[in-house]
């Protein structure tokens, strides 16, 4: 059973996170008045791309992308999915942050060797903005798992289970909030999409990717669209019984996103620090303080 | 039995019959002072063991005190001799091949002396006595720093003579005061006659000793001669300054207080007394630039932690001060030899003209460097123990305000590490610039370098070599109604 | 105390006020004198009252010089003889100390060419 | 086996190879490192023993002993084994050098006199060897000339001001307790008033505070690290630095004990708190201003005080659990700081001395195992799981979760995002991107280079993935404290409030990339091509630097700049410059001329005589 | 301002003084130690001068101290105006006849009353001290009437010299024969007020004597030629 899990739970967060992306270019062009592309087209780009040539700038360059795939895949296996959660004895939430973690850092070392300035570019302010919305992510996270005291994601969800979702329930209301307003900066959408800026450094990271890498890279996009979303579904929404009611309470999440962001223009940089670090930041810590105060 | 009074006649002897030797031959002079200071290390340790037992009183013309002159060669004063002796074997090899020029001879001989009159302070037992052979002491100490001659030679023997003259008169009047009070010199039988140091007939003419002894002792306001002296004296003479004079002053100083007066009531005064000393010195040594001058007030900075040892006036105090003093000796006396080299291989008392000398002068440079860390008391070289003591001393006392002290007097060991650090990088971490050819001190200079640095591990890592005397020092000081008994019977 | 009362405490102190009065303006010269020399002559006063203390605390009233001869075999009284002995002692050193002081200051001006202490202060700090 | 015999290996072989040095330099090198390798492994059969012996008396009368326990041993063998490959790392590195018989007797003195420390048995000793280690550490920083003597001088400074505390605290032991013997005091101690442990806390505590380079004290590490030989970083940064560590659990679990010394003191104010938050501001604080900087080894240095906090924070709370977390963080710090500075130290000794990281730049095709080396340290230093740092500082994080204190852990965790902003500055600046055209002929790193920095590599992993070995060791540190023995097994940590499994981990890791592998694969080959071979919009590519490093965070950089700057630092420095002015001022007492000085002297008197007549004080 | 403070200051110490001396009423200090001397020092030491046996006996630790000052001062003096001695001679005026001749009359006479002075140290009042500035005034004398003459040095020296040690020597030869003690009085004391009589003082006065003139002299003589 464990087995038929572990191969399943990538597979379905693959598909999830792909139609999560053709899903967002569906909806974008929707909401420009255009027809946009098929739901499908990046299954499609990706098949395509895989039989395009690539080159490679070396080692580093390579095994960056495989890395960093990896890392989104490995955890997958942590996360809860309804009951669907291979992996959720094997160190907890805290091994979830740092393979969140890893995922751009694979990524960026990747790029550094590419000795293009314009990767180098798009790396510095990819992880510059991992810094400044890990700020208030953090936080949010360690009141969430201060208030259930425990590091466990399934135990989090379970709780949820049997109590009420921590997005209605007082202390964690406002790190809830908190979430909201930064998941766009998680998920890499607008308008924080300022570290890929196609037209202003050609992609950022991935300009020298072409063929089989653009492939990976772009399954990782999709599959970091799902996680940052998982996750807040199981931390706050309370997770799921079952895995379609999860999948449904993520894409609820998602749309909505999607139509909020999709009327705002995209930040600048320090733009996008100001505000990470001052709102969602403000509101996060409110929230730990809450916690820790009910927890006294 | 020795008689200790010869630790005295000998280089007295010695230094009289200097010209007698000299109308033989002019090269054996230069050895007399060697010979003579062997000859007091051994009686001197020879004497330890006895002394150790009871103090020797001798009588000197037979008369029993306190109507002839006595010396008394307690611990205290048969550990000062021996140093005084080491520290003079040591620096007059070191002359041997330092002292080129100027009337050798004199050198010589008021070198002998000064080191005689030494010896007799700490060996009599009477005050007067202690005056005339203070008086020894420090008027072949003017006659000495002056022996180079130059401007700044003059100047500081001038300052020094007209500072201790004063400090002269002021001891005599003191004296005098005293003998009109109880008719009496002797210091035990002073000892005996005065039970409280309070009332102001005994209190002024105490003060005035103190003051004049204090002017040798660089006790801190008194002490404005020292840097002036000791930088311009020619090196072994200022390690004799800085390694026994300011000492035997401090001696006279503790001995008056402790055995004369008794002056207990007065030991807070001199323990913020020597702390003040200490900071001053060490910060007035953080901001010289030139070698001399900073070695001279880290004398003043010692003496001051001295005193303040001193001062705490517990038998453990007491050992700690006795050994600091004699870890001042050793460390401050290497440093100034070496320093003597390095500022004649240099050209120049700036510590910037050391750059480089790690290069050019290793064995000396690395003598200096183990005397610098010495004297700031990093383990194993002889300055840790030192201030161990003291430091154990101040803590168990138990009271805040030593507690603070303490705390203060390790801040100035911090301003002190602070300047011979700077030095000790100058000397290894700096390019020469210019002639960087190596060439050490030579070997007469070596050897009492290397003598100097091997007793500094030897009693760094094994004190217990001295531990015994310096205990019954500290006892011989601590308990003035022993000495009394001893002296008077 | 009347005028008489005041000629009795002179007469009766007259040594001690001496003495130190000679002390106190050798001290004053050397406090405030420039000149070397005459820093000098204070310390010579003030060596000079020193020794006059000294005799003067050993001074028994009308006693006599401490030397038995044919003639005063047992003369009584006797002054006290330590203090003359201490004085003889103390006046050589004050020879001594004012001989190599004389000596400094004539080195000194061979450097400097002036005996003024306010210009010779090339060691200081 | 017995210690004795150790030091005497450990001094003895220092002293050796400087007589080596001067009578036949050949052999001096090979000594070097024969006797440190035989040190490490003569210490590694002490494992598990317990002894006590004293090994001299001539000390004032205070036995000076030496004994060994786990705690020690867990020290020494880090020491002993780091210390080992620094020596071979200095074998290339120092060898065209000057004075390189004085660069080996200060190397391996300070190691013999850290192996001292951890074996010291009485305080005593521990003062005599703390001593030695920082002067001969002191001579070492100096050792490269120009700029390395004003951080050499901040080193003695501080430490003298350390050791200065620390006498003045061991002394007040000894003049109430009467003897100096740790063990004897263990059983005393507790039992003092609740003031006087304050008092030795703090005066130990700025101690050990200074050579852990905990915040404010830390000014002295990073010119420090920077300005000294950086074969020595190895041992400075790996170990010696933590010696205060080791201070911290002597006299906080082993002298005072857990009871005692963690209920100090009232509230919030408890002196552990004060300590972890001094941790927290440390790891914050340096984090940031670690990323500001340009300067390969400042970068490193800065890190490492970082990093210090976070063993602080692991022991501030005396969980079996914390206290494992701050142990193993570091050993696991001394392994990827030490492969760290010996990747920087190669590249040095290959370009040239070169350490501003916007010089270099694409040496990872020249020197492949440096990089694969700095990969692993800083996979290490971020913590990603597998490596060593993962499981450690997972253990620090679960304590401070779990203890209540979210905002030391939000501080912990910030420190660690931070981390991985510098350290891919780092190896981006140095390995990746464009190689300029003065190294393109740069050669590997030699082999005695190459050997410790493979060696420490598979340590990270092996302790990453197998981080039961080490805790084993740590459990039983722990039990020896009196705490209760953690559930340790060889991947990990059990228990009911999230489990550590890096078995499992380490499975699905390898799983998930064969898979994405062969994914790849599935795909056509890709074609190697040159650097220059890159989209530049069609622009000429530049043959030197297009290699993006100047201000790379930039905005961030712009935005954290005026907050997080070394303040303390610049205090320092003014401090230093008033005390110079007071000293001035205070020597303009001594104004040459006689008429003053006379007047002192009158002064005193009459002061005295004043005082007494006036008041009669005395 | 400085006198002020110095004024100030010294009213301070004369008031300490004046209150210290209250309790040492002039005139009448009769002394434990001052009554012995007078009361046994005819019998221990056998000199009529009682100052005299105590500078030399009781107290003669000191003397050898001072004349070890006295020393001193000879030899720093020296050593101070060592280096300017290498001057070429000057041409000095010489004296008019009368002078010359009556110093060189005086200067015998001048001698011999110092020596007997000091010979006669233990008898009157005077002493080797005293004795040798009357001899050094002889030297003074000649500098200032036969200028040119000067004191052979070496014999300046060797007399210096052989004064010390023979004090030395004679305290050292205590040890052996005077019980053990050094600068006791073993020679036989003879007779009170007789010129052979009080033991060891007149020797040690004699060379006290000898050795105080030649350095008087030495030092006048080096502060004559300082000057000239």
């Amino acid at each position: 059973m464990r087995i038929v899990e572990v191969i399943l739970a990538p597979i379905l967060a693959l598909l999830i996170g792909m139609f999560f992306l053709g899903l967002a270019r569906k909806i974008m062009a929707r909401i420009h008045w255009r027809y946009g592309p098929p739901i499908t087209q990046p299954v499609i780009d990706v098949i395509r791309l895989f039989s395009q040539k690539s080159v490679s700038h070396g080692n580093m360059f390579t095994l960056g992308v495989l890395f960093s795939l990896a890392c989104s895949l490995v955890l997958i296996l942590f996360l809860p999915m309804g009951k669907i959660c291979p992996l959720s004895s094997s160190g907890g939430m805290l091994v979830i942050l740092y393979v969140m973690l890893l995922a751009p850092f694979g990524i960026a070392l990747s790029g550094g060797e590419a000795a293009n300035p314009n990767a180098s570019i798009g790396i510095s302010r990819k992880l510059t903005l991992a810094l400044g919305y890990e700020v208030p992510l953090l936080v949010i996270l360690l009141a969430v798992m201060t208030h259930y005291k425990t590091l466990s994601i399934v135990n989090i969800v379970s709780m949820q289970q049997n109590t009420s979702w921590a997005l209605t329930s007082l202390p964690l209301f406002l790190s809830g909030i908190a979430y909201i307003l930064i998941l766009p900066a998680i998920l890499g959408i607008r308008p924080f999409e300022i570290t890929q800026a196609a037209q202003e450094i050609s992609s950022g990271p991935m300009v020298e990717y072409g063929g089989s890498f653009l492939a990976l890279a772009t399954i990782q996009h999709g599959l970091n669209l799902f996680i940052g979303i998982a996750l807040f579904v199981n931390l706050f929404l309370g997770g799921a019984g079952n895995p379609p009611i999860f999948f449904l309470k993520m894409l609820v999440v998602f749309v909505l996103g999607l139509f909020i962001n999709a009327a705002l223009p995209r930040l600048r940089i320090e733009q996008a620090m100001r505000y990470l670090w001052r709102w969602p930041t403000l509101i996060a810590f409110i929230g730990m303080i809450i916690v820790l105060i009910i927890r006294r | 039995m020795v008689n200790p009074v010869l630790l005295i006649a000998v280089p007295l002897g010695l230094a009289f019959a200097l010209p007698l030797f000299g109308l033989i031959s002019k090269r054996i002079v230069k050895y007399i002072p060697v010979v003579a200071f062997i000859f007091n290390f051994a009686l001197a340790l020879r004497l330890i063991p006895d002394v150790l037992k009871q103090a020797i009183v001798v009588e000197i013309g037979g008369f029993p005190p306190p109507f002839g002159i006595n010396l008394v060669a307690g611990p205290v004063g048969v550990l000062f001799s021996a140093l005084i002796a080491l520290a003079g074997l040591l620096v007059a090899v070191y002359a041997l091949a330092y002292i080129t020029e100027g009337p050798k001879e004199k050198y010589h001989m008021l070198y002998l002396l000064l080191l005689a009159g030494a010896t007799g302070v700490v060996l009599t037992g009477d005050i007067f006595n202690l005056f005339v052979f203070f008086e020894i002491l420090c008027i072949s100490s003017y006659a000495l720093v002056a022996y180079i001659g130059d401007r700044a030679g003059i100047e500081s023997a001038i300052k020094y003579l007209i500072q201790g003259a004063v400090g002269s008169s002021f001891l005599l009047i003191g004296i005098g005061l005293l003998y009109g009070l109880f008719g009496t010199l002797n210091m035990a039988d002073l000892a005996q006659q005065i039970e409280s140091a309070s009332s102001i007939s005994v209190f002024v003419p105490m003060v005035l000793i103190i003051t004049g002894l204090g002017v040798e002792a660089a006790i801190f306001p008194l002490n404005a001669w020292l840097p002036d002296a000791h930088s311009s004296a020619p090196s072994s003479i200022s390690a004799i300054l800085s390694g026994i004079a300011i000492e035997v002053g401090l001696y006279a100083v503790v001995r008056v207080l402790f055995t004369i007066f008794g002056a207990t009531n007065m030991f807070m005064f001199f323990a913020f007394l020597g702390v003040l000393t200490l900071l001053i010195g060490e910060m007035c040594a953080f901001a010289q630039n030139n070698i001399k001058r900073m070695l001279a007030y880290s004398s003043i900075g010692q003496m001051g932690l001295i005193v303040f040892a001193m001062a705490i006036a517990t038998s453990y105090a007491l050992t700690g001060g006795l050994f600091q003093l004699v870890s001042h000796t050793l460390g401050k006396g290497l440093l100034f030899l070496t320093a003597g080299y390095m500022i004649y291989r240099s050209g120049s008392m700036e510590i910037s003209a050391f750059e480089g000398m790690g290069k050019r002068m290793p064995l000396t440079s690395l003598a200096f460097t183990i005397g610098a860390f010495s004297l700031v008391g990093l383990p194993p070289f002889v300055g840790f123990p030192s201030k161990f003591l003291i430091v154990r001393a101040a803590l168990a006392k138990e009271e805040i305000l030593f507690t603070v002290l303490i705390g203060l007097v390790l801040l100035g060991t911090v301003i002190e590490g602070a300047y011979f650090f700077r030095v000790v990088q100058v000397l290894y971490f700096k390019k020469a610039n210019g002639n960087s050819e190596r060439k050490d001190a030579p070997v007469a200079g070596l050897i009492p370098m290397v003598v100097f640095v091997a007793f500094i591990l030897v009693m760094g890592i094994y004190p217990q070599l001295v531990i015994e005397v310096l205990n019954s020092a500290a006892s011989e000081l601590l308990h003035r109604m022993e000495y009394i008994r001893s002296v008077l019977g | 105390m009347g005028i008489s009362n005041a000629f009795d405490f002179l007469q009766n102190h007259v040594y001690y006020i001496g003495s130190f009065g000679l002390i106190f303006i050798g001290l004053f010269i050397m406090l405030v004198k420039h000149n070397l020399i005459k820093v000098i002559i204070g310390l010579s006063i003030l060596e000079t009252g020193v020794n006059l203390f000294l005799v003067s605390v050993g001074y028994i009233s009308k006693g006599t010089a401490p030397i038995f001869s044919k003639s005063a075999m047992e003369a009584a009284p006797m002054v006290d003889p330590v203090p003359q002995a201490l004085v003889l002692t103390a006046i050589v050193i004050g020879v001594a100390v004012l001989a190599l002081a004389l000596s400094l200051a004539i080195r000194l001006y061979h450097h400097y060419g002036v005996l003024d202490l306010r210009r010779i202060k090339e060691l200081r700090w | 086996m017995s210690l004795e015999l150790l030091l005497i290996v450990a001094f003895g072989g220092a002293l050796l190879s400087y007589l080596f040095g001067k009578i036949c330099p050949q052999i001096r090198d090979p000594f070097a490192v024969i006797s440190s390798v035989a040190l490490a492994v003569m210490m590694a059969f002490l494992y598990g023993k317990t002894m006590e012996s004293p090994f001299y008396f001539g000390f004032l009368g205070l036995p000076l002993i030496l004994r060994t326990n786990m705690l020690a041993w867990f020290f020494a063998m880090a020491i002993s084994i780091l210390g080992a490959l620094s020596v071979i790392f200095s074998w290339d590195y120092v060898k065209d050098r000057e004075r390189t018989d004085f660069y080996y007797l200060m190397l391996l003195l300070a190691n013999a006199s850290m192996l001292g420390i951890v074996f010291a048995g009485d305080f005593v000793s521990f003062f005599v060897f703390w001593e030695i280690m920082s002067w001969s550490t002191f001579l070492l920083i100096s050792y490269n000339r120009g700029r390395a003597l004003g951080a050499g001088m901040k080193y003695i400074i501080m430490s003298i001001v350390g050791s200065v505390s620390m006498l003045i605290g061991m002394l007040s032991l000894y003049a109430i307790y009467g003897t100096l013997h740790i063990a004897t005091l263990s059983k005393l101690v507790p039992s003092a008033s609740s003031g006087y442990l304050l008092f030795l806390f703090i005066l130990f505590g700025i101690a050990f505070a200074i050579k852990n380079a905990l915040m404010p004290l830390h000014t002295w590490l990073p010119d420090a690290y920077a300005e000294s030989p950086t074969s020595f970083n190895g041992v400075l940064s790996g170990m010696l630095t933590r010696m205060g560590m080791y201070g911290f659990l002597l006299i906080i679990y082993v002298i005072v004990g857990a009871a005692r010394a963690l209920n100090l003191g009232p509230g919030i104010f408890k002196f552990n708190y004060i300590l972890a938050w001094l941790g927290a501001i440390t790891i914050v604080v340096s984090t940031f201003i670690a990323l500001l900087q340009n300067d390969a080894k400042q970068l490193l240095g800065w890190s490492a005080i970082g990093q210090g906090g976070y063993m602080i924070l692991g022991i501030a709370f005396g969980t079996s659990l914390g206290l494992a977390g701050g142990i193993f963080h570091t050993l696991n710090h001394a392994v990827y700081i030490v492969l760290l500075f010996m990747s920087v130290g190669a590249v040095q000794y290959r370009t040239g001395g070169q350490r501003d990281l916007d010089s270099l730049g694409g040496l990872i095709k020249r020197m492949p195992v440096s990089f694969i080396g700095a990969l692993l340290g800083i996979s290490g230093l971020i913590g990603i799981p597998l490596t060593n740092g993962f499981v450690s500082k997972w253990l620090i994080y679960k304590t401070l979760i779990l203890e209540g204190h979210p905002f030391l852990a939000f501080a912990a965790l910030i420190g660690t995002w931070g981390c991985i902003l510098y350290c891919y500055k780092f190896v981006h600046h140095i390995f990746l991107g464009q190689l300029p055209e003065k190294y393109k002929m740069v050669a590997r790193a030699p082999f005695s280079m190459q050997l410790p920095m493979i060696i420490l590599s598979l340590v990270i992993l092996l302790f990453g993935i197998l981080p039961g070995i080490p805790l084993k060791v740590i459990n039983t540190i722990g039990t020896s404290f009196g705490f209760q023995s953690l559930n340790v097994t060889t991947w990990g940590i059990a228990s009911e409030t999230g489990t550590l499994n890096t078995i499992n981990i380490f499975a699905a890791v390898v799983a998930a990339c064969v898979i994405v592998w062969l994914i790849f694969k599935a795909g056509p080959k890709a074609v190697p091509v040159a650097q220059e071979d890159t989209y530049a919009a069609g622009a000429a590519i530049p043959k030197d630097r297009y290699h993006y490093t100047v201000d790379f965070y930039n905005p961030l950089y712009r935005m954290i700049s005026p907050y997080f700057k070394d303040f303390i630092g610049g205090f320092c420095i003014k401090l230093a410059g008033w005390t110079q002015n007071v000293c001035h001022g205070i020597r303009q007492m001594y104004t040459g001329y006689i008429g003053h000085y006379v007047m002192y002297i009158v002064l005193f008197l009459a002061l005295l005589i004043f005082v007494q007549l006036k008041w009669s004080l005395w | 301002m400085r006198a002020i403070i110095s004024l100030f200051l010294i009213s301070v110490l004369a008031w300490g003084i004046a209150t210290a001396l209250n309790e040492i009423p002039f005139g009448a200090a009769k002394t434990k130690v001052g009554e012995y001397y007078i009361g046994r020092g005819k019998e221990q030491t056998g000199a009529s001068n009682i100052v005299t046996s105590v500078v030399v006996n009781y107290r003669g630790f000191d003397t050898l101290g001072e004349v070890t000052v006295l020393f001193v001062a000879a030899i720093g003096l020296g050593a101070v105006l060592a280096t300017r001695r290498k001057k070429e001679k000057r041409d000095v005026e010489p004296a008019s006849l009368v002078l010359y001749t009556g110093c060189r009359l005086l200067f015998p006479l001048i001698l011999l009353f110092g020596a007997y002075i000091f010979i006669h140290g233990h008898l009157t009042p005077g002493g080797g001290f005293q004795g040798g500035a009357v001899v050094a005034s002889a030297f003074v004398l000649v500098y200032l009437g036969c200028r040119g003459r000067r004191i052979s040095e070496t014999a300046s020296k060797t007399v210096e010299s052989l004064g010390g040690l023979v004090f030395i020597v004679v305290g050292l030869v205590g040890l052996a024969v005077g019980g053990g003690y050094f600068l006791s009085n073993y020679l036989p004391k003879g007779e009170l007020n007789s010129l052979f009589s009080a033991g060891i003082i007149p020797i040690i006065y004699i060379a006290i004597g000898f050795k105080v003139g030649s350095e008087l002299a030495g030092v006048i003589d080096h502060l004559v030629e300082e000057s000239e």
